[in-house]
């Protein structure tokens, strides 16, 4: 029966082998477990053995030839039935009964843990590298709340989420959103709060002599705005006068232990916020101007922390130079009082016994009726007159 | 120690020795083909022309003694019992395998014949066997461990460290020292300062001597007498069974360290030549009686070679089963 | 004196400073022309600050009464290249 | 083989490297010779000293007896005393017969001595599984080793490592443990032309990417190497970073590959329970926390004692299907589970 004597494996790492000599030529017998040729492999030369008793047909391989595992080496007869019937070599895949599962099929064989438990559900899945881009963007919390459901939120996330809030600045959707928002409370301080008006017009001449010879001495990043020398006349009127600086709570009023100005600043498209300057009475104006301006860059950049809004103790809110001459604000609650100022305007006005052109100021105050009245109101207002009249004091 | 007189060599006795030794020769030598197919793979480690060291001490144990093997356990397992199916599967990596196929064959267990397996670590065995033995001792049966390992493990911290004990405890321990002159490719006197290991086992206070490993008749009179000796509560016992491996130590291995010369002058006095040459001189068998029992060897290995073509293999679902034990299983 | 700038350059430079102070607004779609004021609502302080980017971009200082000047980005960028001609800043 | 001349790049196995390198070495000094079980007639477990014996004689090329406490501890006291010996123990796996020696002796010598004994000693070991050896010859104890002071652990994963990392050992003053993967043996590698030295300390980008690092070293660097290439198909652009050195780690290079990519996934042999790639994981969210889109994953063996059988031993083992599933997961945001 013919046979095809194949090179077997000898080792657990070996894959081929180089023919140095055969053992037996065409014709020669060989008995089971006689050497039939020899092979170099990487620890030497090796025998490699008949395993039945047999005669050399064919050699097919010829010395120096370099083969892989499982080639046919030769051919031999084998009297009778072969001692082993020839169960085929694995040179080709097993033929075994159950070839073995490819372990790419293998179902996971550790479950993989989940990567990371997930969070509790609608919280927001931020990776840390997220996280900190989101800061160095400014993109508020708010912004990216919108994405609590969506899965974890990646760095490409934010940095493409910052850039769509840049290209749409307040989109329309969020403005609408925000306005109903002021309104609803407007309409409820309104409601609520038994507002009285006073108003009073200011030379505000003196001021503005002042601020220009004060900011022509100095570079453009340490000049002052006209606004800020009315939210620190307000800051110091509310320190000195009783009843406008607190909360009206409970039914009572509750006097706040430092002056915190929510001082007004413009969206795009409408609408105001007025995040407080903290202790706007006791710090210089070179602070306040630094703090606002801080303040002012946050509000465009969108990440104000609604903590921010809450501070405030008292609201000084204008139209700027580009507004109408005189504002009547409403209160924002639970505050107790609001000073609005309009445009400085140029009006004839009686300045030391002569008509003369001034530059003149409408500020009014819109406070609750339940603390204070139009008695006090009106002290309150001369203060802020008294103090804009004498800037070189703020 | 007062050895019995050695058994009556009778025609039973030396066929029954002859088909045992002839069913490891068998086995073995489909392994070699098998290996070469890729069928086995891993680390191949033979005892061929040690079987008459496997068969003859196997002959003296009981079903409820313990044995414990090494890497080149094949012929102690066959010997010991161990049914060729589940052998030849475990060869395979197959379930149905004595160890499900996870094992191979270094790694062969049966906890019903009490054959504590094979050890990859030269000398690893010697400590369990010390356990194996002190639980007998501890339980008062008249069991026996038998501890088998190479020359190799003379070398290893743990051979002292266990003959000691041994000796110290007086354990059940009949230690069998298979020295074929070899440590893998170093030989036993580029090894040992001292080559006579059965004196050195006597230095730790046991009972020690060496015996002809090839001849089957006096290892089975050996161990007989080893057995009584320890079984009688006399102390361990030192068996050195002198003897040599025909092949390399595993399968890839051009045997740079010794010279075909001295093979073939001990395959010329190899166990089966020595037993069939001393039956036929005594009359007491001839060569139709090699012919029948080399076949049915032949017949059992390829039927067990089936087995294994047949089984199927773990499913990948069971990987981590048994990391710990499953208590309620037997 | 340093190479007169670019008009381009100094364009370009002016659009990168009113994205920085005012990221709410798109510079793509502004209007050279009309006035910041009108286009985006450019109040007091969005003014205040983009003089002052501009007089730390181009390092030299703008006089309060210049402020107008930078009312709309052209006049801007005439006003820049005059101021930068003159010398001083780059 | 003939000598290589600098300009022609030279193509060998990582054998060959390992071979040239301990021949160029027992040139190079007299102090060093080299002692291990069967590494002088036999050759080699794994054929790398092969001749060896023929060429610098029984002396310098030492057989020893399956002895490993006592001829690691031999090879720590012989460096004591001013020679370079190396000692090869056969595989990791027997080297646990030795690991008092290793962590008693050769790792605290030096310390406990106040500095007066230093032990510049070289362990050559072969690890690492995929050969269907079994549960006793399988282990990757590297990261074992790893986490003893006063060791050094390097992993070989090229034929320039291979064949230059040995002199690089040889000349520190401490105890250095050489890990050689035993499928690196029969790979073939390039030698880079005019390469004469290499350091132990740094990590090396084997290939750069951007949007995960595939972490590894030693055996299963070709595998990072093939899942980067199945991934790149798909579309995602994996570094491949080889440690090279486990003790100590490279943590700039790690965190640089990290703080590019934001996600990591770190493949290692051992067994996950406090592996080297523990050890990574915990220094990246210590070093790198705020660069992480993704948390740190890991492809390391199953937790069972490895298994003969070809498709257990697989499926249990780190594989580039297993790496470039592992990503994916990662990129999906796994974290949205």
């Amino acid at each position: 029966m013919q046979v095809e004597f194949r090179l077997p494996s000898l080792g657990a790492d070996m894959e081929s082998a180089t023919l140095t000599q055969w053992l037996k030529k065409p014709g020669d017998s060989v008995r089971r477990g006689e050497a039939i040729a020899v092979v170099e492999t990487e620890k030497g030369l090796i025998d490699i053995e008949s395993y039945d008793d047999a005669a050399v047909t064919s050699l097919v391989v010829t010395p120096g030839a370099k083969i892989t595992v499982g080639t046919v080496m030769a051919h031999l007869t084998v009297e009778g039935a072969a001692a082993a019937p020839a169960h085929v070599p694995v040179g080709q895949p097993a033929a075994s009964a159950a070839a073995p599962p490819t372990p790419a099929a293998a179902p996971q064989p550790a479950a993989v843990p989940a990567a990371a438990a997930p969070p509790a559900a609608g919280r927001l899945r931020l990776s840390p590298a997220a996280r900190r881009r989101a800061h160095e963007l400014g993109l508020s919390p708010e912004v990216l709340e919108q994405q609590a459901d969506a899965g974890v939120v990646h760095v490409e996330d934010v940095e493409r989420l910052a850039a769509a809030a840049r290209a749409t600045a307040a989109p329309a959707e969020a403005r609408s959103a925000m306005r109903s928002v002021i309104g609803s409370a407007m309409a409820r301080a309104k409601r609520e709060i038994p507002h009285y008006y006073l108003g009073h017009t200011v030379d505000f001449g003196a001021a503005r002599a002042w601020l220009q010879r004060y900011n022509a001495a100095r570079p453009v990043q340490e000049r002052l705005v006209e606004g800020l020398l009315v939210t620190k006349a307000v800051a110091l009127a509310a320190a000195h006068v009783e009843g406008f600086n607190g909360y009206f709570r409970d039914g009572r009023f509750e006097r706040a232990g430092a002056v915190h100005v929510g001082t007004a600043i413009a969206l795009r498209g409408g609408g105001l916020v007025a995040p407080a300057l903290l202790d706007a009475d006791r710090k210089d104006l070179r602070t306040l101007m630094h703090e606002f301006s801080n303040l002012v860059a946050r509000v465009r950049a969108g990440h104000m922390r609604s903590s921010e809004f809450a501070a405030a103790t008292i609201t000084v809110t204008s139209l700027g130079e580009d507004g109408v001459e005189t504002l009547y604000p409403i209160i924002n609650p639970p505050q107790v009082a609001i000073v609005g100022t309009g445009r400085v305007a140029e009006r004839p006005w009686v300045y030391q016994g002569v008509v003369s052109i001034r530059p003149l100021l409408a500020v009014t105050l819109a406070a609750d009726h339940r603390v204070t009245d139009g008695r006090i109101g009106s002290r309150f207002l001369q203060a802020i007159a008294e103090l804009l009249a004498a800037p070189e004091r703020l | 120690m007062n050895a019995a007189p050695p058994a009556p060599v009778t025609r039973e006795r030396g066929l029954h020795l002859l088909r045992e030794m002839l069913r490891i020769r068998c086995f073995e030598d489909r392994c070699v083909q098998l290996y070469g197919e890729l069928k086995i793979r891993g680390f191949l480690h033979l005892c061929n022309g040690e079987e008459a060291v496997a068969v003859g001490t196997m002959q003296a144990l009981e079903p409820a003694d313990a044995v414990i093997s090494t890497y080149r356990e094949h012929g102690h397992a066959i010997a010991r019992g161990l049914a060729m199916n589940p052998l030849m599967a475990e060869m395979y990596g197959k379930e149905s395998g004595t160890s499900r196929g996870r094992g191979g064959s270094m790694h062969i267990f049966d906890a019903h014949k009490r054959f504590y397996g094979g050890n990859a670590i030269v000398g690893g065995g010697l400590p369990l066997a010390l356990g194996l033995a002190l639980a007998q001792k501890l339980k008062r049966t008249s069991g026996v461990t038998a501890c088998l390992f190479g020359d190799g493990a003379v070398a290893e911290g743990e051979f002292h460290e266990s003959l000691n004990l041994a000796a110290l405890w007086r354990l059940p321990l009949l230690f069998l020292c298979e020295n074929n002159l070899y440590a893998m490719g170093t030989a036993i006197e580029l090894a040992e300062a001292r080559t006579d290991v059965s004196a050195r086992a006597r230095d730790y206070g046991l009972a020690a001597w060496s015996v002809d490993g090839m001849d089957v008749f006096a290892v089975e009179d050996a161990a007989r007498n080893a057995v009584a000796h320890v079984r009688g509560g006399q102390g361990p016992v030192f068996l050195e069974l002198r003897t040599y491996r025909f092949r390399g130590h595993s399968m890839f291995d051009a045997q740079l360290y010794r010279d075909k010369a001295e093979i073939e002058a001990w395959q010329k006095k190899g166990p089966l030549i020595t037993l069939t040459t001393r039956l036929k001189e005594l009359g007491l068998m001839d060569e139709t009686d090699y012919q029948r029992l080399e076949g049915e060897a032949r017949a059992e290995v390829e039927a067990a070679v089936d087995f294994a073509e047949r089984s199927g293999f773990e499913p990948l679902a069971e990987l981590e089963r048994f990391v710990y034990a499953e208590p309620n299983r037997v | 004196m340093t190479a007169p700038m670019e008009a381009t350059e100094v364009r370009s430079r002016l659009l990168a400073l009113l994205a920085a102070i005012a990221p709410d607004i798109d510079p793509a779609n502004i209007d050279p022309t009309r006035e910041l004021r009108d286009q985006f609502d450019f109040d007091s302080m969005d003014r205040l600050h983009f003089a002052m980017a501009i007089s730390t971009e181009f390092r030299i200082d703008i006089p309060e009464p210049d402020y107008p000047q930078l009312g709309a980005l052209q006049r801007a960028c005439e006003y820049l290249q005059r101021r930068l001609e003159a010398g001083g800043g780059h | 083989m003939s000598e290589p001349n600098a300009a022609a790049a030279v193509r060998m196995t990582y054998r060959e490297a390992a071979r040239e390198a301990l021949r160029c070495a027992l040139q190079a000094d007299a102090r060093v010779f080299l002692m291990g079980e069967d590494v002088g007639r036999y050759g080699g477990c794994y054929a790398v000293t092969k001749g060896l014996l023929q060429e610098f004689g029984p002396e310098r090329i030492r057989d020893t007896p399956l002895s490993e406490s006592a001829f690691v501890g031999a090879g720590i006291g012989a460096a004591i005393s001013g020679l370079r010996p190396i000692v090869e123990i056969m595989t990791v796996n027997f080297s646990l017969l030795a690991l008092d020696q290793i962590l008693n002796n050769a790792a605290t010598l030096c310390h406990m001595s106040g500095g007066q004994i230093s032990v510049p000693l070289v362990i050559r070991m072969a690890t690492g599984a995929g050969r269907q050896l079994a549960a006793q010859h399988s282990h990757s104890l590297e990261g074992w080793y790893a986490h003893i002071p006063g060791l050094r652990v390097v992993a070989p994963g090229t034929v320039d490592d291979a064949r230059f990392m040995l002199a690089a050992a040889l000349a520190c003053p401490d105890p250095v443990l050489l890990f050689e993967h035993i499928f690196l043996y029969n790979m073939e590698g390039e030698l880079t032309a005019g390469l004469e030295s290499v350091d132990i300390e740094h990590a090396a980008v084997r290939r750069a990417g951007r949007d995960v690092v595939l972490i590894t070293y030693g055996g299963s660097l070709h595998k990072c190497l093939a899942a980067a290439e199945q991934l790149a198909a798909a579309g995602i652009d994996a570094e491949v970073l080889d440690l090279r050195t486990l003790r100590p780690l490279d943590d700039a290079t790690i965190m640089d590959s990290v703080r590019r990519t934001h996600r990591a996934v770190i493949v290692d042999e051992g067994w996950r329970s406090g592996s080297i790639a523990a050890e990574i994981t915990t220094r990246i969210v210590e070093q790198a926390f705020y660069d992480l889109d993704a948390p740190v994953a890991r492809v390391c063996t199953a937790e069972v004692p490895l298994p003969y059988p070809k498709h257990l031993e697989d499926a249990a083992l780190p594989s580039p299907a297993r790496v470039v599933e592992t990503v994916k997961q990662l990129l999906a945001g796994a974290g949205a589970a």
